[in-house]
């Protein structure tokens, strides 16, 4: 069985993160969308994770608290803006959001 | 000596101002009167300071500075010497017989007041013209005189005609005038002044090459004034002015001012001979030229222009071949029968309500005997029967030019007189002889005012008599003047060609007589090529027209419309509206879909990643 | 078995959170007051923002005396970096906000006003900004971001119009992928470095003489695409037209100017030390950025029919053009690049003031905007003054001398000159002129063409009230006179950025 | 009379803000007073101004900003004296002579502020000085044009602000090198001008720093190929517009090629001198031909002020006192003359609201005085001697002649070529019987307007009789200009084409090779 190392840890974020941009560049829903960005900041979390393990230093796993604690407060805020565009609209499609333009 | 030369100079500068207050206003008699009476004192003045000048002083005075910077400086300085005062004099006789001659000539019109405005200052020019001391003063009045001309030439300013030529003749005049300027350009640079005498002193050090160059742009400022071939046309053109105006402007004294300049300019044209010769040249050729036209012209008026024309090139001649004071007498003569044969012309004119086909007129002589004696003076001093002044002026520049040995100059100018006396005497003959053909055409015909027959006497009597100042006149102008003596030493051959000349001159009156005695349309002839091309004027006016100002017209508008609009212009607009244009283009980018917003953002990282890769790629390429 | 932790009280130095604090504390009280007193008036919380703002000032200015005394302070684990940077990055953000939260004082009754909340996020929101240039710690700045970034779009859609939420999505949304660019790139560089603080990492990466430039590129890659989204670099820029016509006029002006200082404080931070280290990829990149963002910007801003987004392509143009500053990287340019903030932050504060009091509640027929042109027809007759400062404003914004921005402008090509960038200068140079159409677009409609609308109606000045007319007297007289102030704050602001190492 | 110059740039600013008080059924008399009393101070300038002094007088200096150098500094000399008096004139004249206006407040408040900065940009001595006055100049012009205009006037007014704009932004960024250039000679930031003066560049920084201050100054002129705005500004600008335009603004650029090209890059003045001669040349016959071709009165006055401006231009390229003499006398030649062509222009406009040349024909019959007064400015316009034109004109084709004689021969086409247009315009509408019937009654030039044109004719006339006093002072302060340039000259050509007026060495010398 191989050894799972950092780089293995880097190549998923990686993956994951690409996977997220695909994800936000691609969907058209605005749900979907906060999907997407959790996907790229949970990415970046394992990361953070594992290499803070290989340098046995604090700071990177504290950097992934952080990015959780903002992750969810963005999740609220986001949220309730969508609930409140859904309330407006009757819809979370993108389509919905192109009264600007130019 | 200095207040003479101020009152000389500025009487008629206070006539003309004198004159314009009453611009506005009706005819006042006044308004002429008092330029005439200035006029008069003006040559009073001017008669003290020639007889101060023939005993060899001159007057030469600084009023104030022009203009002072750097090296320049230019005063308003005036000399009175003997030639300049050959010229005043010529000048204040000339244009006090032509006021007082126009008092009645302009009596009907309603600018009268205006007319003599503009006269007055046109003396006014005319001894700045002649009396400055340095070549900048001249050109102030070079140009002064320039302005006058073109207001008197479109004097009657309703009149397209007039306008047209009095536009032509200042535009002509100005391209001489560019020649002019830059000859005294270089005289500054070469000698670093523009006074005559720190000049021509100057000049002997200068090379040669650069004295040739000089030499041809004040001639080319020269041809201009005095109408030489090419800048020839605006004279006869100019005719369209009141007639006075013509005696005194464009026969007596501004188209004498190119003349003037170069005798003026001796020291100059001595250094180079070979310039001089190229004047001669094409004095003797205009000589012939404008007598060739005025052969078959049917403009009264015109035709004495051409005269003026062909008298000019004599005098040309004469001032190329060095003979400076044969040119400059001969140029005082034809001032005085000159004017005298213009002034007749306008009491024709006014007989005839302004008609100038002499075709229409005959037999005058019987109604306007006076005016009739008077030209036919003028006629005869024209082409140098002796005694009349014409006479030791004309044929003196013939001699001169048989004794420079320039034996085709003499031929054409020989040919020239006969052509002279023929046009001469075809206008009188059709004027004055024959029938009375004018009663065709309803006119009735009378006689002009008295006092304006008395006005033109003195001309008539100097058209007779000033061939007996010649040696008086010789001795005073040599004095600044290279003494030369025309003698033709073998008597024989002075006698054969005097007599000779003479004879043929008469001839050549008599055909005149003979042919137009009668007057008849000659329709032969008129379908003769020769004829057309004379009667054209060799196509001149025609070609200048055609190849000159249609396509100055043209060009211009094309220079308007499609270079400055279109290309000039356009280039600027265009460079504003790419900016704008590509704003229009690309703003779709932004449309307002959040996908496409994100989209863009993650295009923007790509590039920068891309980049960095072939970045990075490249380091490692150049480390290893 | 743990260690009992020592940390003496002193060394953690916590008066280097005083100015974050001031805010947080003005913002706690603000709710508890709401909480003790409901439905009091928004005056109240105005002054009381005022006053905290105040204070924090006071503390800042303090700080600058320290700073001259004692040069740069960490504090807080040494997590706080009490630099020149950060001195006059605060006092901006702290002066800008200042002369912001009077604007909601206006005649007309705007619902977002009446809540506490709002004052509450608002202070929140500073201490964010704060936070952000006063630390060179990597995870404080991501925290102050989103600290701030968070409080903003919910003050963007507090507007409570169709626009302001489509606008608060659209920013939350790109916003989100912004901090995911920032954390990513805040990992590449924790993993080639080891450390999240900046000057820890450019010691590692200078130690190592760069030889990981791939990755760093990459890193710096993500963390330039994150910031340039809240510099509005194109192509980051897209949320901004959108979100400052989405956003109430006035608060469209403080975005243009207090978020950006921050993110330009921590640009300087992060990437000044690599254009120091002649990376020649990043110069690349900053020139190719800077250019674009001007010049399209610019054009963009051409084609606008409505006054408050052709100001959003405006501000993103003079983003691009302060954007040079790093580029050029000289303390001159750092130097200018404040100066031209401080200037810049008067006039566009002042021009959208403008805007602002302009604003009506009800659009009349034919107007599809809240500005178009089209409304500014004709100002100069029926309110002279007003057009004039208007006039004045975006005259300024072109940099016609010798108004505000002019003098930015000046230092800013100077200090492209003396950096070398002959070309970039003339860029910038010919950048002011095609800028100037725009601007010039609206002085033509106010000063040059009939009034397009019925006048009857009051569609000018109606939401004017004595405060908002002070901001903006105040603004116009700094605009006017500021060649007077040039020269007191370039001494400062070039004392701070040089004893800053910068 | 220390701070006179402070006064005469301020003293009309002030009164503007001050005027926004009066009441707009009194502001013109208020306005004719505040000029009066500016003009009335310029002369006090000029009273004061010693002329055998060649230097910088009445100078005053305060330091604005002096970690960068600015200061606000200024002073005037021969060269700019006169246009100063001739800016105040006509401000003057423009005022008190301004037919009926709507909004006349806004004008007469408007035209007080021009006149500041008109002032301000002759008097400053300061290059960032310079720059604020130079550009502030376009925002009062940028009204005049776009809001008293023709039908085209937001076209022409927006053309002109940025043309002109752009330009400058050009020009402050070869600013902005001098004084680096000067900070890495001499370690201190500085925009004065008289330290600048001091400072020898290197032939290839002069090259460029002149190309980029030619960039401004060529459009403000404006020389071919940048020339295009200038019609249309004044085709649309009201009357007062185009004589202040051409009077004074116009002269902001030929007055620049003085003040900072010459004496700044002397090598590269030589170096360009030929194919900035070119382009005058170009200036003189392509647009004097293009004026032929115009329809419209005022646009032949427009072009003809592009072909004179290229006679200034060549005059100024002499590189030797007389040429620059004679240029900078012609700028306030042209000033009047072309101003006072406009002035006319507008007369008539005032009574039919046409231009168009074609609408008239045989005024002299029907307004004989102000064809009489049109006609003597055409004449000087053509530079008929005794007339103001002709010394300038005289003295720049003479110096010119000193550095190349075909160029002068080319360039003094200008003397036909101006006959021509002028006197077919001339022609156009003064002469010839009146054909169309609103013209037979049309009035002559009334009391108002005579205030303007006599003294005008006067000025054209005794200047062109006896330029001495103004030619002198100009003449002192140009040689110092020159001996300036011959001084500083690197390269061997420019030491020959530019003459040495006297013989020991007089100026204390910076150079920035040893930096570089």
């Amino acid at each position: 069985m191989m050894e799972i190392g950092l780089n293995h840890y880097l190549v998923l974020s990686t993956i994951l993160f690409a996977i997220g941009l695909l994800g936000i560049m691609r969907r058209r829903n605005l749900l979907m969308l906060f999907f997407a960005t959790e996907i790229l900041l949970n990415s970046v979390n394992i990361a953070f994770a594992a290499i803070s393990h290989f340098y046995g230093d604090l700071s990177g796993q504290m950097f992934a608290f952080f990015v959780i604690a903002i992750a969810a407060s963005e999740v609220a805020v986001g949220l309730g803006l969508l609930v409140v565009w859904f309330k407006r609209s009757g819809s979370i499609d993108l389509e919905t959001l192109k009264s600007m333009r130019g | 000596m200095e207040m003479y030369l101020y009152i000389a100079l500025f009487a008629p500068l206070a006539g003309s101002l004198f004159a314009a207050l009453f611009s506005a206003s009706p005819k006042t008699l006044i308004a002429g009167i008092v330029p005439s009476a200035l006029l008069f004192v003006s040559f009073l003045s001017s008669l003290v300071l020639l007889v101060y000048v023939m005993g060899g002083e001159t007057v030469h005075v600084e009023m104030m500075t022009w203009m002072a910077t750097g090296d320049l400086y230019i005063p308003y300085g005036f000399l009175v010497d003997q030639v300049s005062a050959t010229m005043m004099m010529v000048v204040t006789i000339v244009s006090t017989i032509v006021h007082i001659y126009s008092i009645g000539y302009m009596d009907h019109d309603k600018s009268f007041n205006r007319f003599f405005a503009w006269l007055s200052a046109f003396v006014f020019s005319m001894m700045i013209l002649v009396m400055s001391d340095n070549f900048a003063g001249l050109f102030i009045g070079w140009e002064g005189v320039g302005l006058c001309s073109w207001a008197l030439i479109g004097f009657w300013y309703h009149k397209e005609s007039a306008t047209w030529a009095a536009n032509e003749a200042f535009i002509m005049n100005r391209i001489a005038d560019l020649g002019m300027l830059i000859g005294i350009f270089l005289i500054y640079w070469n000698t670093g002044s523009l006074q005559y005498d720190k000049v021509f002193a100057a000049m002997s050090h200068v090379d040669i090459a650069i004295v040739s160059t000089i030499g041809i742009f004040l001639f080319i400022g020269a041809m201009g004034k005095s109408a030489q071939f090419p800048l020839h046309t605006w004279l006869a053109d100019a005719m369209e002015g009141p007639t006075p105006v013509s005696a005194l402007i464009h026969a007596a004294t501004m188209v004498t001012a190119g003349v003037y300049l170069v005798v003026r300019a001796n020291p100059i044209y001595d250094l180079i001979p070979d310039v001089g010769y190229f004047i001669a040249c094409l004095g003797a050729f205009v000589a012939m030229f404008a007598a060739s036209m005025a052969l078959v012209n049917r403009d009264m008026k015109r035709i004495i222009a051409y005269s003026t024309l062909s008298q000019l090139g004599y005098m040309f001649v004469a001032a190329g071949l060095g003979a400076y004071w044969v040119a400059l007498f001969h140029l005082m003569a034809h001032a005085f029968f000159k004017a005298l044969l213009f002034l007749g012309a306008g009491n024709v004119m006014h007989a005839m309500n302004d008609e100038l086909d002499p075709f229409k007129m005959g037999g005058l002589r019987h109604t306007m005997k006076g005016t009739f004696i008077m030209m036919t003076l003028a006629s005869v001093a024209l082409a140098g029967i002796f005694p009349l002044a014409g006479f030791f002026s004309k044929d003196l520049i013939l001699e001169v030019a048989f004794i420079e040995n320039h034996y085709i100059l003499y031929t054409v100018l020989l040919l020239t007189a006969g052509m002279t006396a023929f046009y001469s005497f075809r206008l009188v003959a059709l004027i004055f002889h024959g029938e009375e053909r004018y009663k065709l055409f309803g006119f009735h015909p009378h006689e002009a005012y008295k006092y304006m027959l008395i006005a033109m006497s003195p001309l008539a009597l100097l058209a007779v008599i000033a061939g007996a100042f010649k040696m008086t006149y010789f001795e005073m102008v040599t004095k600044v003047l290279p003494m030369t003596e025309y003698h033709v030493h073998n008597p024989i051959v002075y006698w054969i060609m005097t007599i000779g000349t003479q004879l043929f001159v008469i001839a050549c009156i008599l055909y005149a007589y003979r042919k137009y005695e009668v007057a008849k349309e000659d329709k032969k002839m008129e379908e003769n090529i020769g004829y057309k091309i004379l009667w054209n004027q060799y196509y001149i006016p025609h070609f200048y027209e055609e190849y000159i100002s249609k396509p100055y017209r043209e060009l211009s508008r094309i220079f308007w419309k499609d270079i400055d609009m279109k290309v000039v212009d356009a280039t600027v607009d265009m460079v504003a509206n790419v900016f704008y244009k590509t704003g229009e283009k690309t703003r779709g980018m932004q449309d307002g879909n959040l996908s496409s917003m994100l989209q863009l953002m993650v295009v923007g990282l790509v590039a920068m990643l891309a980049l960095a890769a072939v970045y990075s790629i490249a380091t490692v390429l150049v480390a290893g | 078995m743990l260690e009992p932790v020592n940390i003496s009280l002193e060394s953690l130095n916590l008066s280097t959170l005083t100015p974050m604090l001031i805010p947080i504390i003005g913002a706690l009280v603000i709710l508890c007051i709401d909480l003790i007193k409901g439905g009091l008036n928004k005056s109240l919380y105005v002054m009381l923002s005022l006053l905290f703002l105040l204070m924090d000032f006071g503390s800042l200015v303090d700080f600058a005396q320290l700073f001259s005394e004692n040069g740069t302070m960490m504090g807080f684990f040494d997590v706080m970096l009490i630099d020149g940077l950060a001195i006059i990055g605060q006092l901006i953000i702290v002066v800008s906000s200042m002369l912001f939260i009077p604007l909601s004082l206006t005649s007309k009754r705007f619902h977002e006003y009446s809540y506490p909340e709002f004052y509450a996020l608002f202070l929140f929101m500073i201490a964010g900004f704060q936070f952000m240039v006063a630390t060179d710690n990597l995870i404080l700045i991501f925290v102050g971001l989103e600290l701030a970034s968070l409080a903003l779009y919910t003050l963007i859609a507090l507007h409570n119009r169709n626009k302001s939420f489509e606008a608060a999505i659209k920013y939350f949304t790109m916003g989100a992928l912004a901090a995911g660019f920032f954390s990513f790139g805040a990992m590449i560089l924790y993993a080639l470095t080891g450390s999240i603080e900046i000057n820890q990492i450019s010691a590692v990466l200078a130690a190592d003489e760069y030889s990981n430039i791939g990755f760093v590129l990459v890193a710096v890659t993500f963390l330039l695409a994150s910031f340039g989204f809240k510099l509005s670099l194109i192509p980051f820029h897209a949320w901004t037209p959108d979100v400052y016509e989405g956003s109430s006029a006035a608060l469209a002006g403080y975005m243009s100017v207090v978020p950006k200082i921050a993110a330009f404080v921590v640009a300087m931070r992060l990437f000044e030390f690599l254009v120091h280290s002649n990376v020649v990829w990043l110069e690349t990149i900053l020139y190719v950025l800077v250019v674009l963002t001007m010049t399209l910007a610019n054009i963009w801003a051409l084609v606008q029919s409505d006054v408050k987004r052709m100001l959003a392509y405006s501000s993103i143009s003079h983003a691009g053009f302060v954007m040079a500053a790093i580029l050029i990287g000289t303390t001159q340019a750092n130097s200018a690049l404040f100066l031209y903030w401080v200037l810049f932050a008067f006039s566009n504060l002042g021009a959208f003031a403008m805007l602002w009091v302009n604003r009506q509640k009800v659009l009349v027929a034919g107007q599809d905007s809240d500005h178009p042109f089209e409304k500014f027809a004709g100002l100069v007759r029926t309110m002279p003054t007003a057009a004039a400062i208007m006039g004045l404003f975006m005259l300024s914004l072109a940099g016609l001398p010798p108004f505000g921005v002019f003098w930015g402008k000046m230092y800013m090509i100077a200090s492209a000159v003396s950096g070398g960038y002959t070309v970039l200068a003339l860029i910038m140079a010919l950048n002011s002129a095609i800028a100037a159409y725009y601007y010039l677009k609206l002085i033509v409609f106010m000063f040059m063409k009939e009034p397009v609308y019925d006048t009857d109606k009051a569609i000018h000045m109606v939401n004017a009230s004595m405060p908002l007319k002070s901001i903006i007297g105040f603004a116009t007289v700094f605009t006017i006179f500021s060649v007077l102030f040039v020269s007191p704050l370039m001494e400062f602001i070039t004392a701070l950025v040089y004893n800053s190492g910068y | 009379m220390d701070s006179i110059l402070t006064i005469l740039i301020f003293f009309p600013a002030v009164a503007g803000v001050l005027g926004f008080v009066v009441h707009k059924d009194s502001i013109r008399a208020y306005g004719i007073s505040v000029a009066a009393i500016e003009f009335a101070l310029s002369l006090v300038l000029w009273m004061g101004y010693d002329p055998n002094v060649s230097g910088m007088q009445f100078m005053e200096s305060i330091p604005l900003i002096p970690e960068f150098g600015i200061s606000y500094l200024l002073g005037v000399d021969g060269i700019s004296l006169f246009i100063i008096v001739m800016a105040s004139f006509f401000t003057m004249i423009g005022i008190a002579t301004l037919g009926e206006t709507k909004r006349i407040k806004d004008m007469i408040i408007t035209l007080l502020f021009l006149q500041m900065t008109m002032i301000g940009v002759f008097a400053s001595l300061d290059a960032i000085l310079f720059y604020v006055f130079w550009e502030l100049s376009l925002v009062p012009m940028l009204y005049i044009i776009g809001a008293w205009g023709g039908p085209l006037r937001i076209y022409a007014s927006v053309k002109f602000f940025l043309y002109t704009f752009t330009g400058s932004l050009v020009m402050l960024v070869g600013m902005l090198f001098m004084a680096y250039f000067y900070q890495q000679a001499t370690g201190v930031w500085s925009f004065s001008l008289l330290e600048w003066y001091r400072l020898i560049l290197p032939e290839n920084y002069q090259l460029w720093l002149f190309a980029a201050f030619f960039f401004g100054f060529a459009i403000k002129v404006p020389m071919f190929p940048f020339h295009t705005w200038l019609p249309y500004a004044h085709g649309q600008a009201p009357t007062i517009g185009s004589v202040l335009l051409a009077a004074v603004l116009l002269k902001m650029g030929t007055y620049a090629f003085v003040r900072f090209s010459l004496p700044l890059f002397p090598d590269a003045s030589v170096f360009f001198m030929m194919p900035i001669a070119v382009l005058a040349i170009i200036m003189i016959i392509y647009t004097a031909m293009v004026a032929y071709a115009q329809e419209d009165l005022k646009q032949v006055i427009a072009y003809s002020s592009v072909s004179h401006m290229g006679v200034i231009i060549l005059g100024t390229f002499a590189l030797n006192v007389e040429g620059i003499a004679g240029s900078v006398f012609l700028m306030i030649g042209h000033g009047i003359v072309s101003g006072a062509l406009f002035y006319l222009v507008g007369v008539i406009y005032d009574r039919r609201h046409t231009k168009m040349m074609r609408e008239f024909g045989g005024l002299a019959s029907v307004m004989p005085r102000y064809a009489t007064i049109f006609g003597i400015m055409v004449m000087a316009s053509v530079g008929l001697p005794l007339t103001i034109n002709f010394v300038g004109e005289f003295l720049s084709l003479l110096g010119f002649y000193k550095q190349s004689h075909i160029m002068t021969l080319l360039a003094g086409i200008a003397i036909i070529v101006g006959a021509i247009y002028m006197l077919a315009a001339y022609k156009k509408v003064f002469f010839g019987e009146v054909t169309k019937e609103e013209n037979k009654k049309l009035p002559d030039v009334n009391k108002r307007e005579m205030f303007a044109l006599i003294p005008l004719t006067v000025i054209a006339l005794w200047l062109g009789i006896y330029p001495k006093p103004i030619l002198e002072p100009i003449s002192n302060s140009t040689e110092s200009i020159v001996q300036l340039m011959h001084d500083k000259a690197i390269t061997q050509e420019a030491k020959e084409r530019i003459p040495n007026l006297v013989d020991e060495m007089s100026i204390s010398r910076t150079s920035t090779q040893e930096a570089h």
